[in-house]
């Protein structure tokens, strides 16, 4: 076990790029290039420094900072820790981010607003590595507060009636949500005096205010998670989005809400309790109708990002599954999976923005011969859609099959047969696009030429394309190593 | 005998006096050159803070300051008293007040015709004057007085509109003004006739000893000051002046009284209810839990009402009924992070709203629209308003990092502390009702396409001028610096807190 | 009111009415009575001999100008004396202590500054219920300045 | 049980009181049922009269005479705190009742009618 | 006891006075009668032994308050 | 209706202030809690402490003094509010 040691990269992941986010903003006035300039290397620097954390995490250290302090006397101060579960996630949000923000250059490049996009874009993502590096729930809820109202402009960029309309129910959802994650927070610092995440079970006695607590909770990170009947927003929400910005909502921000369900089971709650109570029940039910729900409603859906926004709910709902089941293949598969659809997700709406810009047409159905017009883009969409549906060595099937150990491990066979059922869904909606693609006849794309997408795009969906594959069933399998890692953190309770 | 010295010894009254005299002197000023009212009017504030600088070093560094007025020790004379409470009502009446006169100088020339301008200054002067002896007096009588002064002034500041709903709007505040004072003033009589003192303190310490002779006699003071103070700081079935007044009177007008002058009645009434009636009572009477049935009333009534208003400071009337449900949840809730919620709410309500209301005078300044549904698209057109506006709005619904968050933080802890489950619903629940009305606006004004592109012309856009956006900005940034250090003023705070429980 | 008598009557009357309003504000602090009672005979009279004139006449007597500068030393010259207090180093609206003239109970002259605060408050009073009469009664076209 | 012959008879003794309750209730009611403006006017005008003999009622002392001392002569007085703040009680009502009725002709300019209930007919239709 | 019959008929007239102000129709003759309620509010203070209100009332309250009410009236309306 | 509820709301008020009024201390009994010291020192030391004969006159102009001031003020503002308001239209 590594020690404590204090650190200021937590902190400085957090706030430069919301600093920078001025910078940004007063550089656009000069040059719109110079502001691209700024975004990507902003994004690089980030990631850069999250990746510096690496050496010590990898020993088993935690970094800790204090920043500031809003009300001492209520736990409420500002501070900053990271241990191996929050690398994971900052790890990977500050690697897509960036793949997005490159991607973004070239995509945006004909969007109206830039001057807008730019900035809440590198906001976002320090408000969203706040959410993770953040040392104790008040902080966590400030980021993920700041994070959910700013990615509203993100949601809304195309200004359209459809996304406005989603934009308002986005924005209205976030708030119930984030009521209820503040009513989570206050009960538990009035039941348990403390919300710092050094600590462990901090409650543990069943009340009817502690279940209130976990409720609240569970609507509050469920709601950004797309969890079951708090899903609404996120068909309407993410579809409407540019590209990039859906990539990383599907991709990223979803995760978020998962990252904050792991810190309520094993830091507020314990595995313990929350099995003796059985109030964990509560969400496996949810996780299993999330799955099936979010593929079933997939296969209906025609509009290309509908469809993967539908996707997404599907695939959260293996990460809600995995943590819910609380055996260490399970969580070891749900961590992994976060990874997984990181890569997967992000890397099939991007695509899916190249084919939108490419061609102007969202609906499946209209796609065919597709592929031939552009081949890196659609094999790219290809492997990450076998991922997805989970084909040996893709890094889908290493999160799924351990997902599945872990339900054998916890003697429910059952929930096997919903990720059976759900990858043959998966497989019943995405494998009819790639089909189409390749060999469907060609329809109106004539006046499209063959040539694929500019390469700031390319190398984000290749990069992301090849992660899904390598990431598979490969000896070098570094976010394998780091979901372990943090799986021995979670169930050896050293958080 | 230096005038350091004089400053040091009396700056309690003198921060009233100069007020008044400033105010005494604007009509002469007014006749002989009519351009320096405005600066008359800002030399006052900037007098005023000498003294609030030199009262808060006191009081921080010698503890609570008594001030006798004519040489007469309490029970004889009049006592002023400046306690962490009154400091904390004086940091934040000077503060608002000055950032609203500021806003003014420029958009009152706008909005009232340039001879009555003089007098507006001398009300609002008189205003700021009074509200502050609110929140310094010990002494009954001496606060009905000053209770007088503030109505009479407010509606004042009202009515110089020369709009027809400006003077019926102040009619109606100015009669529901006098039923409150009258309420006050009964009750004073009530409990002048079993106590025999007029001091807050003397009266509370006779009222202690008669209180199991004459019970109802102070029950029923208790009611009508209850009734009196609730009408003047417009909680739900008494608030029915609010909506009319600030939302037809200019904005700087709407501003102070939305802002600051509701939140004085609150404080002086907190003082009492705290200070001079006797705890036994309580049990008598559930006070503290009517207290708190007509705050959830108040702050779901009003966040509902303010839903269907149309036009924009309407809504923002509407919303400041819901918000001094706040702070009396906070008073009701009788804890000390109750109570510190509650008090932390009038300084960031009055930031807040005063905001918005600046924000609301500044829009209809720079364009002439009043309506929410025709704001569509103006955001980038103004982007300090509009951002002004944005930052009220997410304090207003409770966004972290604004100051709103904070004090409905404390409001929820308090709460619990109370073991009052159902009021914490109540206040998530209208957070998420104010998130249903602001947030359109500001979606609207910034992603809102105008409609009237197509054949009518575009909205014409005046520029905003230094000393109105000036105003705002800072107010703005006090929001988010409150938000994210608010232990600089809840050091005042949880000390007025600790005195009063 | 064009009436020959009322003329005649409030031309005797006036003056003794105001004569009486003086002697009831100077010995406020001697008899019952003081600032406003005297004040408003004061300002009764003037409406009274207004009205039995005309407004103009009447409204000649006190003109605007002179009624706010009257209003406004009134009450300015009671913070000052108040100021007073502080100046001698004592509070404010500090009396006796401050050194104003005492005399003897029961003087016209004495009680310090009760007399002078009354003298102020009696004009300022006067000339208050009389502007406020006016501007209530004066016909929109001819209002002011 | 309730003495009400020893209730009627604290009434009786207590009759400034009563009266000044009475009329409190009558000026109330008169300002907030009559639509008339003016008549609100009188109305709070009565209500604050009711209140300021109820305050002057509690300075009363039987056998005293007012508080202007003869020197040399010792007799009992009355209280004379509550005579003085109604004093200042009476000018303030006064300045309110002023500044009243200046708003009721302004509003009686602009919407032509004293009635209250007219009034806010007027500015319903219009709005 | 002919103080105290005194005093109950000038409280009589006090509430007569103020009922009949609520009822009366034509606004002078209501504020005639406020005035006389003023007067007999004036009696009642020096009963009181409070001269100094009875002074004042009677030159504010019957006086200047009459005077205003009816220059308002004069410039509005007398009818309710 | 409305009558009938206002008629109601305002019975019960005065019922409670007639319940109460039986409950006051005895009017004009000079043992009442109002009669303390502090009638008493304006009663003896008015004359020696202000000059002035009418007790009356010297707690308003001396003892509470600033109450009148806030008077005065009163006064100064109902003109102004008056003028204000009659200027502006």
């Amino acid at each position: 076990m590594g020690e404590t040691t204090t650190s200021f990269l937590p902190v400085f992941v957090t706030l430069f790029p919301m600093l920078m986010t001025l910078a940004i903003y007063y550089v656009q006035k000069e040059s719109a290039k110079l502001r691209n300039k700024l975004s990507v290397i902003t994004s690089i620097i980030t990631f850069i420094a999250v990746a510096a954390m690496y050496p010590q995490i990898i020993r088993g250290d935690i970094l800790v900072f204090e920043l500031f302090e809003i009300i001492p006397e209520m736990g409420f101060v500002g501070t900053f820790r990271v241990d191996i579960l929050s690398f994971c996630l900052a790890l990977i949000s500050s690697f897509v981010w960036m793949l997005a923000t490159i991607y973004s250059i070239d995509y945006m490049s004909h969007e109206h607003a830039q001057n807008r996009y730019y900035p809440t874009l590198i906001f976002t993502l320090g408000a969203c590595l706040g959410i993770f590096v953040a040392g104790d729930f008040f902080t966590l809820f400030i980021f993920f507060e700041l994070m959910s109202v700013i990615s509203y402009v993100l949601v809304v960029h195309e200004e359209t009636e459809e996304a406005l309309k989603a934009g308002y129910k986005y924005i209205i959802m976030t708030i119930i949500g984030g009521l209820a994650l503040l009513l989570g927070v206050i009960n538990t610092f009035e039941l348990a005096g403390t919300v710092s995440l050094e600590h462990t079970g901090m409650i543990t006695t069943a009340s009817g205010l502690a279940f209130a607590t976990f409720i609240a909770y569970i609507i509050g990170f469920g709601m950004k998670a797309g969890m079951f009947p708090l899903h609404v927003w996120l068909p309407d929400a993410h579809p409407v989005a540019p590209a990039p910005a859906s990539a990383l909502l599907s991709g990223i921000m979803l995760k978020t809400g998962a990252y904050g369900l792991f810190r309520v089971f094993f830091n507020v709650f314990n595995v313990e309790f929350l099995q003796e109570t059985n109030w964990i029940f509560v969400v496996t039910v949810l996780a299993v109708i999330t799955i099936l729900l979010g593929s079933a409603v997939a296969i209906t859906q025609y509009d290309l990002k509908r469809r993967l926004a539908y996707s997404s709910i599907g695939q959260m709902g293996y990460v809600l599954l995995g943590m819910s089941l609380f055996t260490e293949a399970a969580i070891l598969g749900a961590i992994f999976h976060i990874f997984s659809h990181a890569f997967m997700k992000g890397c099939l709406f991007i695509c899916a923005g190249a084919i939108i810009v490419k061609t102007g047409k969202r609906d499946v159905r209209e796609l065919g011969g597709i592929g031939i017009k552009m081949p890196v883009t659609m094999i790219a969409f290809t492997t990450a859609s076998l991922a997805m549906i989970g084909i040996p060595p893709l890094n889908g099937f290493l999160s799924k099959w351990n997902l599945a150990l872990g339900a054998l491990d916890g003697g429910a066979p059952f929930y096997v047969v919903v990720l059976l059922i759900s990858s043959l869904m998966n497989g019943l909606y995405y494998l009819p696009i790639i089909i189409n693609a390749f060999f469907g006849e060609e329809v109106l794309h004539q006046e499209i030429k063959a040539d694929d997408v500019p390469f700031k795009m390319l190398l984000s969906i290749v990069v992301l394309a090849v992660c899904c594959l390598i990431f598979g069933v490969s000896p070098i399998n570094l976010p394998f190593d780091l979901s372990r890692m943090a799986t021995d953190l979670l169930i050896g309770g050293g958080i | 005998m230096t005038f350091i010295n004089v400053i040091h010894a009396h700056s309690t009254v003198l921060l009233i006096v100069s007020f008044l005299l400033f105010s005494f002197l604007m009509p002469i000023l007014e006749r002989w050159k009519n351009s320096w009212c405005a600066t008359m009017a800002v030399a006052a504030h900037v007098l005023a803070f000498v003294f609030i600088g030199n009262l808060s070093w006191r009081v921080f560094t010698e503890g609570t300051i008594h001030y006798e007025l004519g040489g007469w020790s309490p029970p004889w004379g009049i006592e002023f008293v400046v306690d962490y409470l009154a400091l904390f009502m004086l940091i934040t009446i000077s503060t608002v007040s000055f950032l609203i006169l500021i806003f003014g100088t420029v958009d009152l020339t706008h909005e009232l015709k340039p001879k009555v301008l003089g007098l507006y200054y001398t009300l609002y002067l008189l205003l700021v004057g009074a509200m502050m002896g609110l929140a310094v007096t010990n002494d009954f009588f001496n606060m009905f007085v000053f209770m007088e002064i503030a109505a009479i002034s407010a509606c004042g500041i009202i009515s110089v509109k020369s709009d027809r709903e400006c003077v019926e709007a102040s009619f109606k505040y100015l009669m529901l003004s006098a039923v409150g004072t009258g309420c006050v003033l009964l009750s004073v009589a009530l409990l002048y006739m079993i106590g025999g003192h007029l001091n807050f303190a003397f009266a509370a310490a006779a009222i202690q000893d008669v209180a199991h002779i004459y019970p109802n006699n102070i029950l029923v003071a208790l009611a009508l000051f209850s009734v009196g103070f609730i009408v003047k700081a417009a909680l739900f079935p008494l608030h029915v002046w609010l909506p009319d007044a600030p939302s037809s009177a200019p904005s700087p007008s709407s501003a102070i009284l939305s802002g600051l002058v509701i939140k004085i009645y609150t404080v002086v009434y907190l003082k009492l209810l705290y200070k001079v009636f006797p705890i036994e009572l309580f049990d008598l009477l559930p006070v503290f839990d009517m207290i708190l049935i007509l705050s959830a009333l108040s702050i779901f009534f009003g966040s509902i009402f303010a839903i269907v208003q149309e036009d924009i400071k309407r809504m923002l009337a509407f919303s400041s009924i819901a918000q001094i449900g706040y702070v009396f949840l906070g008073i009701g809730l009788a804890n000390s992070t109750g109570l510190t919620g509650g008090l932390l709410h009038i300084f960031n309500h009055a930031m807040m709203k005063s905001m918005l209301f600046l924000s609301a005078g500044a829009i209809i300044y720079c364009t002439g629209i009043r309506k929410i549904d025709d704001l569509k698209g103006i955001g980038l057109k103004m982007p300090v308003v509009m951002g002004a506006f944005t930052i009220g709005a997410m304090a207003m619904v409770g966004i972290p990092t604004t100051n709103g968050f904070i004090s409905k933080l404390y409001l929820a802890l308090g709460t619990l502390d109370a073991n009052k489950h159902f009021y914490l619903a109540i206040i998530l629940i209208s957070s998420f009702l104010n998130c249903l009305y602001y947030f359109p606006i500001v979606i609207n004004a910034f992603f809102g396409e105008s409609e009237e592109e197509d054949g009518e012309e575009e909205i014409q856009v005046k520029k905003l001028p230094l000393r109105m956006s000036v105003p705002l900005i800072i107010l703005g940034a006090g929001c988010m610096i409150f938000g994210i250090f608010p232990k600089y003023i809840l050091v005042i705070i949880e000390r007025a807190v600790e005195m009063i429980l | 009111m064009e009436d020959l008598i009322v003329r005649m009557v409030s031309r005797i009357v006036v003056p003794f009415i105001q004569v009486y309003g003086f002697y009831v504000i100077l010995h406020g602090h001697l008899t019952p009575g003081g600032s406003f009672s005297g004040g408003a005979i004061l300002g009764s009279s003037m409406i009274l001999f207004a009205l039995a004139f005309n407004l103009e006449r009447g409204a000649k007597k006190l003109s605007h100008e002179t009624s706010t500068i009257v209003e406004c030393a009134g009450a300015g010259w009671f913070a000052i004396l108040g100021l007073v207090g502080i100046y001698m180093g004592q509070n404010f609206l500090t009396n006796k202590e401050a050194g104003f003239y005492m005399g003897a109970p029961g003087d016209l002259v004495s009680s310090g500054a009760i007399v002078l605060i009354t003298l102020g408050l009696g004009l300022k009073v006067a000339s208050t219920v009389v502007t406020l009469f006016y501007s209530l009664i004066e016909v929109e076209g001819d209002a002011h300045d | 049980m309730i003495d009400f012959a020893d209730v009627a008879m604290r009434l009786f003794e207590n009759m400034y009181y009563l009266v000044s309750v009475i009329l409190f209730v009558i000026g109330f009611h008169t300002m907030l049922t009559h639509s008339n403006l003016i008549k609100k006017v009188i109305g709070m005008n009565i209500m604050d009269t009711a209140i300021f003999l109820f305050f002057v009622s509690t300075g009363y002392v039987q056998g005293g005479v007012a508080p202007i001392i003869e020197p040399g002569v010792e007799q009992a007085y009355i209280n004379p705190l509550p005579t003085a703040l109604i004093l200042t009680g009476i000018v303030v009502a006064v300045s309110v009742t002023a500044f009243a009725l200046s708003l009721v002709v302004k509003i009686y300019e602009h919407y032509g009618t004293l009635d209250a209930e007219e009034i806010m007919r007027i500015r319903s239709t219009e709005s | 006891m002919m103080a105290t019959i005194l005093d109950m008929l000038l409280l009589l007239f006090l509430i007569v006075c103020a009922i009949s102000v609520a009822r009366t129709r034509d606004l002078l003759s209501a504020i005639i009668i406020f005035a006389a309620y003023s007067l007999i509010m004036a009696v009642v203070w020096q009963q009181l032994e409070a001269p100094d209100i009875a002074i004042t009332e009677a030159a504010i309250g019957a006086g200047v308050t009459s005077l205003l009410l009816i220059a308002t009236i004069s410039k509005t309306r007398r009818e309710e | 209706m409305r009558l009938i509820l206002t008629l109601i709301f305002l019975a019960m008020i005065a019922f409670v202030l007639v319940a109460t009024v039986a409950e006051m201390p005895t009017f004009g009994d000079p043992g009442n809690p109002t009669n303390n010291e502090v009638p008493q020192r304006y009663i003896e030391g008015a004359v020696e402490e202000t000059g002035a004969l009418n007790v009356i006159s010297s707690i308003i102009m001396d003892y509470r003094a600033f109450d009148t001031l806030g008077e005065a003020t009163v006064l100064f503002l109902a003109i102004i509010g008056a003028l204000a308001t009659l200027k502006a239209h």
